[in-house]
């Protein structure tokens, strides 16, 4: 039993994780409707932008290393957009898929030729968990739920109260409207990169912060946050974040019945099933930030 | 397509060119394939370093009957795909009678079977593969196979008076030969193994894993790990509040984990193929390191490679630049032979024995457990 | 010929097509004329396989299609059009000409492989109509090209080709004149009213009155994808309800 | 000398196969299959294991193209109904499943341990020992290989296949069953990976399941991206090019220091040249219509 509840547990934290790996990129997929393959290195690089900033010689606080990779990740989305995927804005979503991978696989070896292909951790005191009852919770995971619930709430408040959230809604609830690509959705289309890089530095900030770093961790954190796009219906805000909570809670709870070896192959499972069964996601709305 | 085509051009006559010039000079080639990029590359270049500390000296000695010895680098990236085609290049391009072998077992039997049929002698120095004893008559390594070393550990794990461990181990072809191995010995003298979990290597969470074994409250448990996944494990193991007794092998043995891990992996202990270190062949190696590298860490399997490659230039100074002859003189040169690493003499499958002593963390510090 | 029964389609929570009937009897040329989003291509789409009814029958020739996939209705004899016309912009003329028919030999592997000598006579037998069709169309100087480099008049004159090729009893031609001048609206009216002739049957989607009132013996008028008004074309142009559907709101 | 010019050859005898695969499937039917190299891994172990307990080669080699057919068959019909990009990412997901099963599943593949000692091929009697024979044994394969697909890309066929990668629903509505013809893609292209597959385990005799990740597939796509344009010789060249191009970095005299940089700049190069040619993007090649609602 205290086996399934620290499952639980962990598959909540890892879960509010890949929540906001899953929004930053069901944004992308709702307005450019193409698999950003280069998400998983924007993760990537906001956890080594926090951790250039942490280590010597520069000693920042965690906190004040986070937004400045904030500012770092958000910089290299609007990079990648300026000189790949805008002169790419009509075609079709396949090329956009291949040039995605393609940056992908550029930034994944830049980040092992910088630091190497061994896996790196953030200079945090070790410390043992605290023992809530049956489950074990270290202060450092206790921060993630805190920072990950945060942004959430930030997200809810950009989206619903400001005007560049509400043009980002009503581009994603309109696809058609965003294909024609005039200067207002140009404008919107740098709000949902600005969005997206922010989320996905904060993610990959708090993912290496919970477990560790290295050069090819985005990728199999983009395969869990696409799935968490899927089953929340491509493009919808909240459906991505309970997708993502479902994931890291079917990851953690799924070893205990699989075999161990398996764990990285669920997200896998859930996309192809999913993409067979309900390619509409769970929630079932298809479009749209609601 | 034209550019194409001048490009193929290009590449032929350079490749071409470049073999005419490597054939002029007068020196003995060996080769060596070592993984100087990719994953594994952390640990090829401290192979190559004490690779070169040993071709130096013998150089300096006045190399082997007044030809300097001359090693041939070529990069097998880690993977066995590469690996393969580097000793082509050695056999095929340089005509090398003597390759010293890549790094992890995957790939040593990846190009073993090329060795063996070329007829070129194949030597490795880290390799722990039970499988390797039976790759061939040209195959040698001068690292004890894990079936020792399986043993060992089965040993220290009785001799602790654990009668149920659970055992995690990396799932690659080491992990799992070693944790075969270990399984095998260990339910013979009456253990029980709880059970057997495999993780994957340069994962950044093992909190799966280790919730398993946490479940199970075991006294002690088996962890066959290397250095940084082994860090990775300890620190989450101790943030989870598992208490027990961590035994590992000789692959986590390193100052870097403690550095890593810090009181995380506090008392933890494990075996290692034991040489001494107070022989005069490990001072004067561990001078001559000194000299050449100063402050530098003495690298994982330094001593290893160390005694390889004077046993191979021995083997060439009896034997000569043939296959042939240096695999015969492998044999003799090497019986009796006192290296650092102890004794070295080849068993008919081209394997040495080896002692294991076991080593334990005590206030942050590596220390020999007696 | 074909008949639709109370046909429904809604997509999220809009209804495309609702409630829709109609039938072409035993008329050469029906039209279908409505508002923009009245649901016409949606009909069509259905009636084509390309969308699967939410409720309703349509009937071919007696037999229920609305459950078969695109290519056996257009097996069974009913080709189309689409209003952006969809050529296929890497194969030559020819080729877009040669693909449109039923079983040929060239298409199953083993055939392709055993039965050389049949693979070619089929191909040289549908080249000589296939170049009839072109000629016919006033492409047939362009027939190696690839489609890709045609202007988007002579794509729809390729794609009444195509279509023609499979030798369909029904042709449905979504808005045909569309985006293309008087020279070759003519010349795609006089190509339709010969094949009429010839026995071929047509339903036609048009805004364009001129053209619905030379070629169709009847039209249907949608909007909001029901059938409000159906007549002769003559009488259709001054139903109120039509002039309503059209400019009321 | 010669030898190693010849194992480079034999090298690419081994991957021009699987790459032309994957040249019929994304090129000629516009298949995103990023699932590739399952296939290829898939024939490999079949065939390793099959030869290993006793099974000639040739009964072997066969036996595998039939066994990676099978499974692009069972596969296929779930997974080929989706369209363009979900297709190549569930083909994904299919290949790193089934790379976790060669690894996991030990009682068979003997997990990361790998199956060491495949044998050599023979043909009716005659081993394949030597690199001249390996390279003329294959290249006759590759030979037989290159001018099947050459035969179905300039046919009736290929002319389906094409019209499918143009506009799938204008190739529904010509008549054509789309999904039978998209099968068929598939299963030739994944014949084809399964004979290289084949040769990789018996030419390298030894095989693992890290010799079948996405960096396979990858080396594929980036092939059939450079050479794509000019069909099939395009990507036969290709192949030579980008083979040639890895292995000749070795003889490049690069500083020490910077031999640790090789692999991940090397791989930095190749995602650079798969952004460019896309930036670039060869109108005529790739394929377009996968929406059906136009306005």
């Amino acid at each position: 039993m205290s086996l399934f509840l620290q499952s639980l547990l962990d598959g909540l934290i890892a879960g509010s994780i890949y929540a906001l790996f899953a929004v930053g990129l069901t944004l992308i997929y709702g307005t450019l409707h193409f698999i950003n393959f280069a998400h998983g290195e924007l993760i990537m690089a906001g956890a080594y932008f926090a951790y250039l900033f942490m280590m010597p010689p520069l000693h920042l606080s965690p906190f004040i290393s986070g937004g400045c990779a904030i500012v770092g990740v958000v910089c290299l989305a609007l990079l990648m957009d300026r000189s790949v995927f805008s002169p790419l804005r009509n075609a079709n979503s396949l090329l956009l898929l291949i040039a995605s991978l393609g940056i992908s696989l550029f930034f994944q070896n830049l980040a092992q030729v910088i630091w190497g292909a061994e896996i790196r951790t953030f200079p945090f005191p070790l410390e043992r968990g605290i023992s809530l009852g049956p489950v074990v919770i270290t202060p450092v995971q206790a921060w993630i739920l805190i920072i990950a619930a945060g942004a959430i709430f930030l997200l809810y408040l950009f989206l619903k109260f400001t005007r560049a959230g509400k043009a980002i809604r009503s581009v994603s609830d309109n696809p058609r409207l965003a294909k024609t690509f005039g200067v207002e959705t140009e404008r919107v289309i740098r709000f949902v990169w600005i969005v997206a890089a922010s989320l996905a530095a904060v993610g990959g900030v708090l993912y290496a912060a919970d477990t560790n770093l290295e050069p090819h961790m985005g990728t199999i954190n983009l395969v869990r946050a696409f799935a968490a796009v899927l089953l929340g219906g491509v493009g919808n805000v909240w459906g991505a974040l309970i997708g993502g909570i479902v994931i890291g809670l079917s990851e953690n709870l799924g070893v205990l019945i699989l075999p161990i070896g398996y764990k990285d192959a669920i997200a896998f499972c859930v996309i192809i099933l999913l993409l067979l069964f309900r390619p509409e996601g769970i929630l079932g709305v298809r479009w749209g930030v609601r | 397509m034209k550019k194409i085509i001048v490009f193929v051009a290009i590449v032929v006559s350079a490749v071409l060119f470049l073999a005419q010039a490597g054939m002029s000079s007068g020196t003995i080639k060996i080769g060596a394939v070592q993984p100087l990029s990719g994953n594994l590359a952390v640990y090829g270049q401290g192979f190559k370093m004490a690779i070169d500390l040993a071709v130096d000296e013998i150089n300096a000695n006045g190399g082997i009957k007044g030809k300097k010895l001359e090693v041939i680098y070529e990069d097998g990236k880690g993977t066995a795909k590469d690996s393969v085609a580097a000793v082509r290049k050695l056999i095929d391009v340089d005509k090398v009678p003597v390759i010293l072998g890549p790094a992890a077992s995957t790939n040593f039997l990846a190009v073993a079977p090329i060795c063996e049929r070329a007829h070129v002698v194949l030597i490795g120095a880290e390799s722990a593969s039970p499988a390797i004893t039976k790759a061939g008559d040209y195959i040698f390594r001068v690292f004890p196979s894990d079936k020792l070393q399986g043993k060992g550990v089965a040993d220290l794990v009785i001799k602790l008076g654990y009668k149920k461990v659970p055992v995690l181990y990396i799932n690659n072809d080491w992990g799992k030969g070693l944790k075969d191995e270990f399984v095998k010995n260990f339910t013979k003298k009456g253990g029980k193994i709880l059970s057997e979990i495999p993780y994957d290597q340069g994962k950044t969470d093992y909190r799966a894993q280790l919730l398993k074994i946490k479940q199970l409250h075991p006294k002690a448990a088996v962890a066959l790990v290397y250095v940084k996944d082994g860090a990775v494990i300890f620190k989450q193991a101790y943030e989870l509040g598992i208490q027990t007794q961590w035994i590992t092998g000789s692959a986590a043995k390193s100052g870097k984990l403690i550095k890593l891990a810090g009181k995380a992996v506090e008392g933890l202990i494990g075996t290692y193929p034991n040489f001494s270190t107070t022989s005069p062949q490990y001072k004067h190696f561990v001078a001559l390191w000194k000299k050449k590298y100063g402050d530098k860490k003495i690298g994982i399997f330094a001593e290893y490679n160390y005694d390889m490659v004077h046993l191979v230039a021995k083997a060439i100074a009896k034997g000569g630049t043939t296959p042939d002859g240096i695999r015969k003189a492998l044999y003799e040169v090497s019986k009796g032979y006192k290296g650092v690493t102890g004794d070295k003499t080849f068993d008919a499958n081209g394997d040495v024995g080896s002692a294991y002593g076991v080593w334990m963390v005590k206030d942050g510090k590596i220390v020999t457990r007696k | 010929m074909l008949r639709v029964e109370n046909l429904s389609k809604r997509f999220g929570g809009v209804w495309a097509v609702r409630d829709c009937s109609l039938q072409t009897k035993d008329w050469h040329a029906v039209g279908v004329i409505g508002p923009n989003g009245s649901g016409k291509t949606t009909l069509f789409h259905l009636i084509t396989g390309f969308y699967t009814p939410d409720s309703g029958k349509i009937f071919f020739k007696g037999e229920e299609i609305q459950a078969l996939p695109t290519h056996q209705i257009v097996r069974a004899g009913i080709g189309r059009t689409f209003q952006l016309s969809r050529v296929f912009e890497s194969l030559s003329l020819l080729d877009n000409l040669l693909i449109a028919r039923r079983d040929i030999p060239g298409e199953k592997v083993i055939a392709l492989f055993t039965r050389w000598g049949k693979v070619r006579e089929s191909e040289e037998v549908a080249t000589s109509r296939a170049f009839a069709y072109l000629n016919l169309m006033g492409l047939g100087e362009k027939a190696k090209e690839p489609a890709g480099n045609l202007s988007y008049g002579q794509r729809k004159l390729l794609e009444l080709a195509r279509t023609l090729m499979l030798d369909p009893s029904l042709i449905l031609l979504d808005e045909p004149a569309a985006g293309i001048n008087p020279t070759l609206t003519r010349k795609i009216i006089s190509v339709i009213q010969s094949l009429k002739k010839e026995g071929k049957r047509f339903l036609i989607i048009e805004h364009n009155m001129d053209v619905i009132i030379s070629l169709c013996d009847w039209v249907y008028v949608l909007d909001a994808g029901a059938v409000i008004a159906s007549g002769p074309p003559g009488i259709i142009r001054s139903d109120p309800a039509v002039l309503e559907a059209y400019f009321g709101k | 000398m010669t030898n190693y010019l010849l194992h480079i050859l034999i090298v690419c005898e081994i991957i021009i196969p699987f790459a032309l695969g994957l040249q019929l499937e994304i090129g000629e039917t516009g298949l995103y299959n990023f699932g590739h190299v399952a296939f290829f891994g898939i024939s490999a172990y079949a065939s390793a294991l099959l030869t290993t307990h006793g099974i000639p080669f040739m009964g072997a080699l066969f036996a595998s193209l039939a066994l990676a057919g099978l499974f692009a068959w069972g596969v296929g019909y779930p997974i080929l109904r989706l369209r363009g990009d979900y297709f190549g990412l569930a083909m994904l997901g299919f290949a790193e499943i089934m790379r976790k099963i060669f690894l996991n599943e030990s009682w068979l593949t003997r997990g990361p341990m790998g199956i060491p000692g495949i044998p050599r091929p023979s043909f009716f009697g005659v081993p394949i020992h030597t690199l001249p024979r390996f390279a003329i044994f294959y290249g006759l394969f590759v030979i037989a290989a290159a001018f099947a697909v050459y035969h179905v890309t300039r046919s009736p066929l290929g002319r389906v296949f094409h019209a499918i990668r143009d506009d799938e629903y204008s190739a529904s509505a010509v008549g054509k069953d789309t999904f039978r013809f998209r099968r068929t893609s598939l299963l030739m292209g994944t014949l084809l990976a399964a004979l290289g597959g084949v040769f990789w385990a018996h030419y390298i005799t030894f095989i693992s399941p890290s010799d079948f990740t996405l960096n396979e597939t990858i080396l594929a796509l980036l092939i059939v991206v450079i050479g794509g344009r000019w069909g099939m010789a395009g990507t036969i060249l290709a192949t030579f090019f980008v083979i040639g191009f890895q292995e000749g970095l070795r003889f490049l005299p690069l500083p020490e220091s910077f031999g640790r940089l090789i692999a991940p700049m090397q791989q930095m190069f190749f995602g650079l040249v798969l952004v460019l040619i896309v930036l670039k993007r060869e109108k005529s090649w790739f394929h377009k219509g996968d929406r059906l609602a136009q306005g």
